[in-house]
């Protein structure tokens, strides 16, 4: 046969048919088909988790201050999801929004993973441990050879706990007064408590047995004090049917939630305080028998709300005399009436006559140390270490101001004033820091004004930063020491519970550390080690978890195995009466800027969806915020449909906001729920470190308001800023 | 599909709707057969290749 | 250059003019492609749909083309079932019009599903409960009866029909054309009225959702009268398109008058049910779930109101039946090309408001409705079919016998 | 398909959310999604392709100022039943990646069946349902934390709330490990159930009396309209026949519950025969 | 095909018996053969030799003498946890259990000993009955099944197989069977959902729910 073409053509055809009817006969094609297919079921860029055995570790989260028991669950040695623990005394079960995205925090892309040194062009370098003690130790070394020790400060979120007590022994052996702790509402009502009754107590508010809560502007449910504990407080006050009023110009959650909301013009929380008072001895509601026998200074208070008429405080306030008057009623009425203060989620202090008129009103109605009350409370206090051996330069600088002015005249019953940190450095003449340490804080984002507390620590030669984060400090310190994050570390925690008890809580690492990092504690010590004199002296541990264990004595197997120790009623039940005479009236506490330039009044809000104190969010968190307060890498900020219209504005727009402080691009959200010529803004957004699912979304507020002090306490007690919002 | 797949139960739902789809299944696959066949046919006998009308 | 190819006794333009338009038209066919292998490649996030319009310009534009595609089946069921004679001049053009939009329609599914590698599961796993299923199985069934329609006609081709072999075969084929004609007829009424049972049976829509009769809600065989009304309707639009373009008249006027007849008569029937189900969805049904009538035209947004019922039933459905059923009107060339332009619009819009208000319309009483903007790629994607379909039909044109009356209608002097 | 699973008693698991109680605090939503692997991306505030199996719908009674109300309300899959078990997504999925299961009253999604065709989102009218247009990807690191009890989805499905269906799985098993069938109350819990620091949702057995959801709504016999005061499904009157189950002491979140006329009364509505078919 | 029918034109002209002459029928149906061969070839025996990948297990071990020296069986070393999941494939820690040391002059057993207990290392051991990640397989639902039914007597076989990976779906080749058409002689050689339907359908009356199996 010859091969032709056409040949060709019929016996390759021939062939190809054969192929076609064999391979359709034969596996290939439809076992392809299906592994094919398969292939899409597991793409190899879709990670698989893989399986072990599963176990349960108990330990406290400390990501915020509300300190809620927690249970990690585990597969082999992977933490794959926190989760409440049921039989902690404060959270009970229940866990928030940020406790249960602890994971990508610990996993996530910000952690810090060995020591850092800042580099002459500005980025950091890898250095180890040794190093990098040496190199904060020759600092300090140095600075106190030449007695200069008091230009070191320590700036830390908290003054509890034993890595506070070291933070504070390392500062006194080492001769510097300046540890510098950040203040939120209960110090201020610390302090008011201090000066009205003289006692050394914190207050607790049994709001879990009250059966009327007046508000002025807590965010009870927003993450006020501990945000878990509250919410269920919350939850059972609706069980028992007891009453809720909010007192506060924006409808938060909390307002929301109230059965009922009383709107007030933003700063004039305490003239409606001292209105509501005025009615109680007006009217005779207040709780004789209690007044009678715990309290002095009646007739001065009687004097001091004498002016405070509902009439003329509706003016001021924007709420009707027959709303005050009713409402002072209801409160005095009640069986178990309590007044709470503190803005939000109370990270921010307030003026001493707010919280001194709150108490007031807890003490007229006789509510104190009682269920559903307010309790004065001594909290549990196990750091008791002999004093440090100090020598001449320790002993010298120890005696030397403090730099914040906090402790003396009269701020003397003031621990710390920590906004003050970014003036004194940025004032004409010599900067005092030489060197400061940053614990646990984030100032470059938290601290008012935070634009001058940038340009502040840009003064500041020598800064460490402790952060397990690349926060916005730590991008600015000279060296960062990473701490563990919360779930590879032990700390000891300060709790306190419903009816005014207490407990100890100890968190502890629920995971091998992932990273070179070291708990603060622990380069704490090995800094003292490395120090001159009676400085390593006074640290003779061998490391922190030793430091703990020697503290806590024989409390510590106890909280090892169980995770806290709850205290009796530590309520204080004190002979000193109560002194109305302390409140006075130190007038408005003003806000910045001018009516004519800023029309408006900006204030922010929190949410348990955005943290926005020495934690930034973690993507999850981002993933819930609602597309009215973010929607792209705009903030949204809240207004008054009137308002809007008055000024032309419009839902989702552009425009531009001004205050004295600072000027952004926000976008608009309509909100029937704010009053007229009141604005406001989430807090917790703006960052500009942290990984790209937080970094550049959105505004911080803090960049727009600046330091308000109060008179009485010296703390900032800003609450709010004038603005001016127009069309972009 | 079939009845040896996964999915399938006997049941009226399965007949009627797969009982549709095989009965066109079939039809159309017939009706190609016979075309094919009956063209091979007519080749093979030999009484194709003329160019007749076919409308 | 091409002569070998092109029929007996008939005139084409220039090779080079022909290649030229097809590079035109081939560019936006590969734009389309590009824009179907980044949807390919990179996901379905290339689309503007979200998860509140999950269906969107692909699926309006697969019923769309599949309504207007139906020219083929019911033009083929006069043809040969009921033997309207005339239409055998038409049937070729109906069948490669309808091959060109069963075969768009595959493809837009093809890219429209997320894992088009599994989509095969669609058949092996099938729910027969499902109407997607029902659509899957009757359209790649019913495609693959209008390949074998189209198959004679290939086979035509002068170079081809030299062959005996598919000379005897084309001829075989023609003999039975009639059963595969009757199953490609079977198929579609099922899976038109399927793809209108996709959107009846959503009763968690009540904008979509219509009573039932047996396992059927009213859609499914309102979606089946409409695609035999309206397709003849798109077949006749094409035809005087392709005359238009060609400047020849290729059919003759009596065949497009019966199609266009029998079209006119289908749509005014189609328009009697289409008022009743609307009428009572809009009474009946809708109230029966708490919704008014105007709660689904009251889109702030302004595009779904009163307009686009009124658009879709009076102006795409009342007056082209009104102009189509009268025999002067219709014989008027300008009233019957607007009135087949406007039944085609109708049908498309049909589709449109079945497929993307059903989206729209906000269900829960505190939503709003939902908005969507198409983006480039889906754009692409929709146009790629068209580009696709202007370059088939335009070989078929030139290289196949497509219409039989072309040589006598237009004889070529040599 | 036959349902005689021997002896074994059917389930209808189901939740009652207490809005009173809840605070919007969104702790359901992250317990959700670090439960079930839920994937996120940089920019999640285009709400339309953000995937939370539970959402949380801000409600307001639109009224202006002062007397503007706002409700949250958290939205997992209703887990509807339909008519005999007949959810709107399940029966029209066309490859059974979804299903009904009438031994515990969930709907499933399949992923790795499902191919992606989003009808069964078209059908939900709650929006539950959520489809992956991005391939998930974790930060390097991230993937740590991922649960094997969840497979994590590919690019291209569509998912939704399981009512933590694994947990299910997993609690079977400690029963099986120990000689039992049937399950306590309190061994299977949503994860949301679990984090929800108001306690606002409860979870359990809508079948069985002694569950806490059942005696919080008493579902009635037929098509389970709730009885209880204060009570209300979302979109009753389509017959979807949901699980979830809603409390709210306000009549205006009671109302947006459902779609009225203008002369209806909230919660008088509802009785009709839940829809469905085939 | 087109062009095995251009074959049968030529018919009429050579008119000839089927088979040889010029021959071109016979040839047709020998080139049909050999296509028809050699593709059934590549489908049923080169495919699955190119399909997947061989892989040794990095310790040839010996489930006969493990068998001989424990006293619980299979569940001495494949056990469920107090949660009642299963614990599968032994991890290091019960290795060391017995082999802190080397009990013989096993080079497995010193391999074992050396590079991974010694090295606190887990021993990366191929799977050959793991599902994919979306499925959720209860063992404690099938406790009281014979293991042999889905693992064959892999409990007494003294050498591990070669571990057969598909190249493209990255399965065990268990899964889907030795056998590349997808016969099974034994209920445990195939792993497919239809296996576990077959046996459920028989056991309980129905293939079950969706979610029992998956996750």
């Amino acid at each position: 046969m010859k091969i032709d073409r056409r040949n060709f053509l019929t016996l390759g055809g021939s062939l190809v048919a054969g192929g076609v009817v064999g391979t359709t006969l034969s596996p290939l094609p439809w076992k392809l088909m299906d592994d094919a297919a398969i292939w899409t079921q597991n793409w190899s860029w879709t990670p698989v988790p893989t399986d072990g055995k599963v176990s349960y570790e108990n330990t406290v989260c400390t990501l915020c201050p509300g300190r809620c028991g927690i249970s990690v669950r585990k597969v082999a040695s992977r933490a794959i999801k926190i989760e409440g623990r049921k039989d902690f005394p404060v959270n009970k079960g229940g866990i928030c929004i940020l406790g249960l995205s602890g994971l990508q925090l610990l996993y996530g892309p910000t952690r810090v993973k060995t020591p850092l040194m800042k580099t002459g062009n500005g980025t950091f370098k890898t250095i180890s441990w040794d190093e990098a003690i040496e190199s904060v130790s020759a600092k300090l070394n140095e600075l106190r050879s030449s007695g200069k020790s008091d230009s070191v400060a320590f700036l830390s979120d908290s003054d509890q706990g034993v890595t506070a007590g070291l933070i504070k022994r390392f500062l006194k052996a080492y001769g510097s007064p300046n540890f510098i702790s950040e203040a939120t509402f209960k110090d201020a009502y610390k302090l008011a408590l201090k000066k009205m009754q003289g006692i050394d107590a914190e207050a607790n508010f049994d709001i879990d047995n009250a059966d009327y809560v007046l508000s002025f502007g807590s965010g009870i449910i927003e993450g006020w004090e501990s945000p878990v504990r509250m919410i269920k407080a919350n939850s059972a006050l609706k069980t028992r049917k007891a009453k809720l009023c909010q007192i506060e110009p924006r409808l938060s959650m909390t307002a929301a939630k109230a059965d009922k909301w009383l709107p007030v013009v933003p700063g004039t929380e305490k003239e409606l305080a001292l209105a509501l008072i005025h009615v109680i001895l007006k009217k005779s509601l207040y709780n004789k028998d209690f007044v009678a026998r715990n309290t002095v200074g009646l007739d001065k208070l009687t004097q001091l709300t004498d002016s405070f008429s509902p009439e003329k405080v509706s003016g001021i306030t924007g709420i009707k005399p027959e709303d005050i008057m009713a409402l002072a009623a209801d409160f005095a009425r009640a069986s178990h009436p309590i007044a709470i203060c503190g803005k939000g989620q109370g990270n921010t202090p307030e003026s001493m006559t707010q919280i001194m008129a709150v108490h007031t009103l807890n003490t007229l109605v006789g509510n104190i140390n009682k269920k559903g009350g307010v309790f004065t409370v001594s909290l549990p206090d196990y750091v008791t270490w002999d004093q440090p051996e100090m020598d001449e330069t320790g002993t010298t600088g120890n005696s030397k101001d403090r730099i914040d002015g906090a402790g003396k005249g009269q701020y003397k019953d003031t621990m710390s004033l920590a906004h003050r940190l970014a003036g004194i450095v940025n004032a004409q003449g010599k900067n005092p820091v030489e060197a400061l340490f940053v614990s646990g804080s984030n100032p470059l984002y938290t601290f008012t004004d935070s634009i001058a507390v940038k340009k502040a620590f840009e003064k500041i030669p020598f800064i460490v930063s402790f952060s397990s984060f690349m926060d916005e400090t730590a991008k600015m310190a000279s060296i960062i020491l990473p701490n563990h994050t919360n779930l590879e570390r032990f700390e000891d925690v300060i709790v306190s519970t419903e009816a005014g008890k207490s407990a100890i809580g100890l968190a502890k690492p629920v995971v091998d550390p992932r990273f070179d990092t070291k708990p603060t504690g622990d380069a704490l010590i090995l800094i003292a080690k490395a120090l001159e004199g009676s400085v390593a002296e006074a640290f003779s541990w061998e490391s922190f978890e030793a430091c703990l264990e020697e503290t806590l004595g024989d409390k510590w197997e106890e909280l090892k195995e169980n995770g806290f120790l709850e205290n009796a009623d530590s309520a204080i039940a004190s002979n000193n009466k109560i002194d109305f005479s302390a409140l006075t009236d130190n007038g408005l506490a003003a806000i910045e800027g001018d009516t004519a330039n800023f029309p408006l009044t900006l204030i922010p809000y929190d949410s348990l969806r955005l943290a926005h104190m020495n934690i930034g969010s973690p993507p999850f968190l981002i993933k819930t915020v609602e597309d009215t307060v973010l929607k792209g890498n705009d903030i949204l900020v809240e207004i008054n449909p009137k308002t809007a219209g008055k000024l032309n504005l419009s839902e989702g727009k552009y425009a531009k906001l001004k205050t004295p402080k600072g000027t952004v691009n926000v976008k608009v959200h309509l909100f029937e729920g704010i009053m007229p010529g009141v604005i406001a803004m989430a807090r917790g957004l703006g960052h500009t470190a942290y990984d790209d699912y937080l970094a550049g979304k959105g505004v911080n507020f803090n960049e727009l308001i600046g330091p308000v002090e109060d008179p009485a306490s010296g703390l900032d007690i800003s609450w709010g800023i004038r603005a001016n919002l127009t069309k972009a | 599909m079939f009845p040896f797949s996964f999915e399938w139960v006997w049941d009226m739902g399965h007949y009627v709707f797969l009982g549709g789809m095989w009965y066109a299944i079939g039809i159309i696959s017939l009706g190609l057969t016979y075309c094919i066949g009956k063209t091979i046919l007519d080749m093979v006998s030999g009484k194709g290749g003329g160019h007749g009308d076919h409308h | 250059m091409d002569s070998a190819l092109i029929p007996k006794g008939v005139k084409r333009c220039s090779f080079p003019q022909f290649s030229i338009g097809i590079l035109i038209v081939g560019a936006v066919l590969l734009w389309g492609v590009y824009a179907m292998l980044l949807c390919w490649f990179k996901g379905l996030n290339q689309t503007g749909m979200n998860d509140s319009y999950g269906f969107a310009l692909w699926i309006w534009a697969d019923l769309a083309v599949i309504a207007l595609g139906g020219g083929a089946f019911f033009t083929g069921l006069l043809r040969y079932i009921i033997g309207k004679d005339e239409l055998k001049n038409i049937i070729n053009f109906a069948v490669v019009i309808g091959f060109i939009c069963y075969s768009s329609a595959l493809l837009i599914l093809g890219i429209d599903v997320g894992q088009p590698i599994r989509s095969w599961f669609i058949f092996w796993h099938v729910n027969v409960h499902s109407m997607l299923a029902e659509v899957a199985f009757c359209l790649s069934i019913y495609f693959s009866v209008l390949a074998i329609e189209f198959v004679p006609l290939i086979l035509e081709q002068k170079q081809i029909d030299e062959i005996p072999f598919f000379h005897n075969l084309a001829h075989n084929m023609h003999e039975i054309m009639a059963v595969f004609a009757a199953t490609g007829a079977f198929l579609s009424c099922f899976h038109q009225g399927s793809l209108g049972g996709v959107a009846g049976v959503l009763f968690g829509r009540p904008f979509a959702f219509r009573e039932h009769l047996l396992v059927w809600p009213w859609t499914f065989f309102l979606f089946t009268w409409s695609a035999a009304a309206y397709g003849p309707c798109f077949t006749i639009l094409l035809t005087k398109i392709m005359e238009g373009i060609t400047g020849k008249k290729l059919v003759k006027d009596n065949v497009i008058d019966l199609l266009a007849k029998i079209s006119g008569w289908m749509i005014a029937s189609y328009m009697v049910a289409k008022l009743v189900d609307t009428w009572y969805w809009a009474t009946v049904t809708a109230p029966s779930k708490g919704l008014t009538f105007m709660d689904f035209y009251s889109d702030g947004s302004g595009l779904y109101t009163i307009w686009i019922i009124i658009a879709e039933l009076f102006i795409g459905g009342i007056v082209p039946a009104i102009i189509l059923t009268n025999k002067s009107w219709r014989a008027n060339k300008a009233l019957l090309l607007i009135a087949i332009i406007l039944a085609a619009v109708g049908v498309c819009l049909n589709r449109w408001v079945m497929v993307l208000q059903v989206m729209a319309h906000p269900v829960l009483p505190f939503e709003g409705w939902f908005a969507y903007m198409p983006s480039w790629q889906e754009v692409a994607t929709t146009i790629l079919p068209v580009a696709y379909g202007i370059i088939l039909a335009s070989l078929a044109y030139r290289y196949l016998p497509v219409f039989p009356q072309e040589r006598e209608l237009n004889p070529v002097e040599d | 398909m036959k349902e005689n699973h021997s002896n074994d008693k059917a389930n209808k698991f189901g939740m009652v959310i207490d809005l009173d109680k809840c605070t919007g605090c969104g702790a359901c939503m992250v317990a959700c999604m670090s439960e079930n692997n839920v994937p996120f991306k940089k920019d999640e505030s285009k709400k339309l392709d953000s995937i939370t199996w539970m959402h949380l719908y801000r409600l307001t009674n639109k009224k202006p100022f002062p007397d503007t109300e706002v409700c949250y309300l958290p939205r997992p899959c209703m887990h509807c039943e339909g008519a005999h078990g007949h959810p709107p997504c399940v029966s029209v999925c066309p490859a059974t990646a979804t299903d009904y299961d009438k031994k515990t009253g969930i709907v499933s999604q399949i992923y790795t069946r499902c191919f992606g065709c989003r009808y069964c989102m078209g059908a939900c009218p709650y929006h539950a349902r959520y489809f992956n247009w991005w391939d998930p990807v974790w930060p390097e690191g991230m993937e740590n934390y991922l649960s094997p009890n969840v497979s994590p989805r590919m690019r291209g499905v569509v998912e939704k709330c399981s009512l933590c269906f694994h947990r299910y799985q997993l609690a079977m098993d400690k029963a099986y490990h120990e000689g039992r069938k049937e399950l306590e109350e309190h061994e299977y819990q949503s994860s949301c159930t679990q984090a929800c620091p108001a306690g606002a949702i409860t979870f359990g057995d809508l079948n069985n009396p002694h569950h806490q959801v059942h005696k919080m709504v008493k579902p009635s016999k037929h098509g389970g309209k709730p009885t209880a005061t204060n009570a209300f499904r979302l979109l009753e009157r389509l017959g979807t026949n949901p699980k979830i189950y809603y409390l709210s002491s306000k009549e205006w979140v009671r109302r947006l519950g459902d779609n009225y006329l203008p002369e209806e009364k909230t919660g008088e509505i509802g009785n009709h025969q839940p829809k469905g078919h085939h | 095909m087109s062009a095995s029918d251009d074959n049968v034109k030529d018919v009429p002209s050579d008119n000839h018996e089927e088979g040889h002459g010029n021959g071109s029928i016979g040839f047709v149906i020998l080139f049909f053969v050999v296509g028809l061969i050699g593709s059934l070839l590549t489908g049923w025996v080169l495919f699955p030799k190119l399909l997947y990948s061989q892989k040794e297990q990095p310790i040839d071990f010996n489930h006969q003498i493990h068998m001989d020296a424990v006293s619980d069986g299979c569940e001495s070393c494949h056990f469920f946890r107090e949660d009642g999941s299963f614990s599968g494939v032994p991890t290091i820690a019960q290795c060391i259990e017995c082999h802190e040391e080397a009990q013989t002059e096993d080079p497995n057993e010193i391999k074992l000993v050396q590079e991974y207990i010694a090295n606190g290392e887990e021993v990366p051991w191929l799977v050959y009955a793991r599902q994919p990640d979306c499925v959720f397989f209860s063992h404690a639902a099938h406790k009281e099944m014979d293991c042999t039914t889905c693992h064959g007597d892999i409990g007494h076989s003294e050498n591990l197989k070669t571990y057969e990976e598909n190249r493209l779906t990255g399965y065990s080749r268990d899964i889907w069977g030795h056998n590349i058409g997808g016969f099974k002689k034994n209920t445990w050689d195939r792993m497919k959902m239809d296996d576990c339907a077959e046996c459920h359908e028989r056991e309980t009356g129905s293939k079950g729910p969706c979610f029992q199996c998956h996750k």
